[in-house]
């Protein structure tokens, strides 16, 4: 199992790849036996030129068709927040939330941030996108949700 | 184009009115502006109503019909909207362009909210969003521009907290207000953190309220001392941009310039402004999209006092969402009740000298870092 | 005034959609009403959005911003709109009026609805309503009419009846509608009682769906020969008179009267029309309201087929609530869907030969016998 | 207890004094050791000399004062209809609605019938008040609700 697609050891959750995604296809993950980690995924116009996340149905500027596109893993924290109030979702309190500058082409998208490095983020810090189960979909019912962290984590850093 | 006015105004207590509903609280708003217009209900043609939470709460439905029945208003059109934050001055500017249009003489604008209930939680911006499932809450939306506004400008984190002992001082002269009680910066700085760097008396509280408008056109007002012109009332939505700057906010920038083009007005001509402090830094950044400082010159601004009672340029003096409260969908009228008071001088102790000219500024919901709506409007008397 | 047009219309499948949001049928349908129009989407400066259901049952807020965002329509004003059964017309009104008075050149309006979901159960006007909380269902307060029409005209059981084969007839040529199999009088008749006389096949099914509208302003299309003009595009509210008369419904007759005053027409010119039939006996009433036949003569014209495809004046030919199924919020949009195809000659089985002037009726919700709104749009090639 | 002020019988319904109405304000019930049965319950406007059911915050129609008035407890069938579908708010099964025009003021007003005669009612056939406990408030709660019963019961006409 990759380093970045960790499974939640709470019993309840059962296993990464039984669980679906708060969306379906926002991340990949890779392939039994492949290695790497998951993928942001979002959608590209070949008409306009264009990227976005979440992909669109049609694209915004033109309407024409979309393709699945991948957006890479990585980018830099253009601003991040810690929610300590009480979380939605059944995510962890507190949790962390951000956008990040998406190295592969620029896009700034919306995004959780690791829950386990919560002050440790910074403007402008490289993260990396991993995915695990994470709090509920609404219904009560586990799923996966992509997340950034730190590149560097924090404990690594200070070692 | 017919001019439009304010002919009447009504407001209720911005509280928790746990023995009340919805339409209880509406009616009575309803009743007050209607009232103080002058004018008996039957000759209000058009009626609209709003309110963010009447039909995921209480499933209501078609409430504006319910509230502008019980005051005597019926037969004509009614419509009952939703635009988040921004409902109940949405709803003003739907009635404006009838009017200025010569489509209505006489509109009644309710807004309302009922939301001090058990469990609702913090609000999001739809929960088939793709940012609501990623754990975005409407605070956190607010902490991403503070956390850059520090970075990119140095604006700390006690200018922020001025802008909550600003409102809440404002509101401790204010009667409907939710906080009636002025806070210190100490105070402010040590609450618990909601998101960072927002403590609890950064945020708006919750609250139930209704406020209500009639207006008019010009051609059926004759000689109303106490009627007061809408110069302009504009709506736009966000272009969602990518990438997004939280700080030099688009949406906020572009919805005030158009309001003070249709206006014939700017920034100079303002006596007093009500904007959209749902948070303290979104305080700070609607000083910058309305022009009454330069971009990144928000913090020093309020720091210096000139957007307090008494100051160059006095904003939120009403309390503003922090100090007044939040129900949301009446939040949009309610700012123009204020500015409605504090052009016609019945502002009592918390007037504004002299004040001719007011704007008042609300926006509504996320999306992709920008708003998706935001109005802003111009009063004069 | 500027004149009006629809340009564009989009409709999905009325039907079960499991799997599909709120947000999808709505982008669909705005893509296909887009598509239809020939347009860049950007070019369209303003955006209405209507569901009655999507805050109570999903918690949405400012589901048309994200809607219109889809399909590349950001910036303007966007509101989102309730009226109970009358929401999407009332959308089309509120386009229409802001288009008419040039304040606006292109503008969207979508209507859409998810309900089919479990325990949604009978519709009615709002859980704090009065009659409500005394047991009055949707269904209920047609057949208080129906009886009341019974009793005074002699309207008989199979002449309702006979609304339901005729829609459902039409229906079955209309490739969006719910119900595509034509069912029998008898089988009308002898169907589960669902409130004294109304049976199952005489209460319109609930459905998901969405439909949408491209209006431009007369200044704004050059030699568009698709481009359909609106006459007229009323939306009224009840009086609420007491004592009601629930078969001679002053709401109807008065709103039918408006817009026909507005457009400068009467029920002579009309070719087909397409009423709010979310019962048989609705319909009957509406033929009355609309001047298709005097008082009281309602279920005889049905019954001789006056109202059929192929009769004097077509009532219904896309198969109505009854078979196209009513996603509350879609219906009045999608009425209008239904009249432009017509008067486009493009509803092809189902064509009106020689289709040049159609009316979109629609009611919404119910208070003291009366309807909380009403609409009714006039349109022509 | 007068026979228009029945108790239902499920048990958990509790004693029906103790139950609130489904609205405040909308009947009252007799004092206890007064005779006659519940009336209904709406306003006046002495300005306007208008009744009206329920009572008006404002007059609708001068927004001037209203008073509680005394609706009477009898009327005619104006019209009614018998719901037969899975009924709201814990309702019987079938029961029945309609209007009815008050004998004191002539206001039409909407109303529960009573249930227990859902196949006897008639356009036109006299009818009274009565009160008991009929479904819930919404909440699952018993409640009183007011609704209108034959002046003359099915069984008393055939014997
Ligand atoms: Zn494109
Ligand atoms: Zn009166």
């Amino acid at each position: 199992m990759p380093a970045r697609l960790k499974e939640n050891t709470a019993p309840e959750a059962g296993a990464t790849e039984l669980l679906p995604p708060v969306q379906e296809g926002i991340f990949s993950l890779p392939a039994a036996g492949e290695t790497g980690g998951p993928r942001l995924m979002g959608g590209y116009c070949r008409a306009c030129e264009r990227y976005h996340f979440p992909r669109e149905r049609h694209c915004h500027r033109c309407l024409g068709p979309v393709e699945a596109a991948d957006l890479g893993d990585s980018g830099v924290i253009y601003s991040f927040t810690a929610v300590r109030a009480k979380p939605p979702l059944g995510l962890p309190q507190p949790y962390a939330v951000g956008f990040v500058d998406l190295a592969a082409n620029g896009l700034r998208v919306f995004a959780l941030l690791d829950p386990d490095c919560v002050d440790h983020f910074k403007i402008g810090a490289p993260v990396i996108l991993a995915v695990k189960p994470l709090g509920h979909d609404g219904k009560g019912r586990p799923c996966l949700r992509p997340y950034f962290t730190l590149q560097q984590h924090p404990a690594e850093s200070e070692a | 184009m017919t001019d439009v006015y304010v002919i009447g105004a009504g407001i209720i207590p911005f509280a928790r009115h746990e023995a009340s509903s919805l339409t209880d609280l509406s009616v009575e708003a309803a009743y007050q502006a209607i009232k103080d217009s002058g004018i008996v209900p039957h000759r209000i043609d058009s009626g609209y109503f709003a309110s963010v939470l009447g039909g995921r709460l209480f499933g209501d439905s078609t409430l504006g019909q319910s509230v502008f029945a019980e005051v005597g208003i019926s037969g004509g059109p009614i419509v009952n909207i939703e635009n988040a934050c921004a409902s109940g001055s949405s709803a003003v500017c739907l009635a404006y362009n009838a009017l200025s249009a010569g489509q209505s003489d006489y509109a009644i604008v309710v807004g309302a909210e009922k939301m001090c209930v058990p469990g609702l939680g913090l609000l999001n911006s739809g929960e088939s969003d793709i940012e609501t499932k990623l754990g975005l809450v409407t605070p956190a939306s607010f902490a991403l521009r503070a956390q850059r506004h520090m970075y990119e400008f140095g604006t700390t984190l006690e200018q922020m907290a001025q802008v909550s002992v600003k409102n809440r001082r404002h509101a401790a002269a204010n009667p409907i207000a939710f906080f009636r009680q002025p806070v210190t910066l100490e105070e402010v700085l040590n609450a618990p953190m909601i998101t960072d760097p927002l403590t609890r008396p950064q945020c708006c509280p919750m609250a139930d309220g209704a406020a209500a408008l009639v207006l008019a056109s010009g051609s059926a007002i004759s000689n109303n001392k106490r009627a007061i012109k809408i110069n302009a009332a504009v709506l736009t939505s966000g272009s969602y941009q990518n990438p997004i700057d939280l700080v030099r906010w688009e949406t906020d920038q572009r919805s005030c310039r158009l309001a003070y083009e249709k206006a014939g007005m700017g920034p100079d001509d303002l006596d007093l402004v009500e904007c959209h402090d749902a948070f303290t830094i979104a305080e700070i950044i609607h000083y910058e999209a309305l022009g009454l400082c330069e971009v990144g010159e928000g913090g020093r601004l309020v720091a210096e006092g000139a957007t307090s009672l008494g100051g160059r340029i006095p904003v939120n003096v009403s309390g503003g969402l922090i100090g007044r409260g939040h129900p949301v969908a009446a939040t949009g009228v309610a700012q123009i009740v204020e500015v409605v008071a504090q052009l016609r001088g019945e502002a009592k102790e918390r007037q504004v000298d002299g004040a001719k000219v007011g704007l008042a500024h609300c926006m509504g919901a996320d999306r992709q870092g920008d708003a998706r709506s935001c109005t802003v409007a111009i009063l004069s008397s």
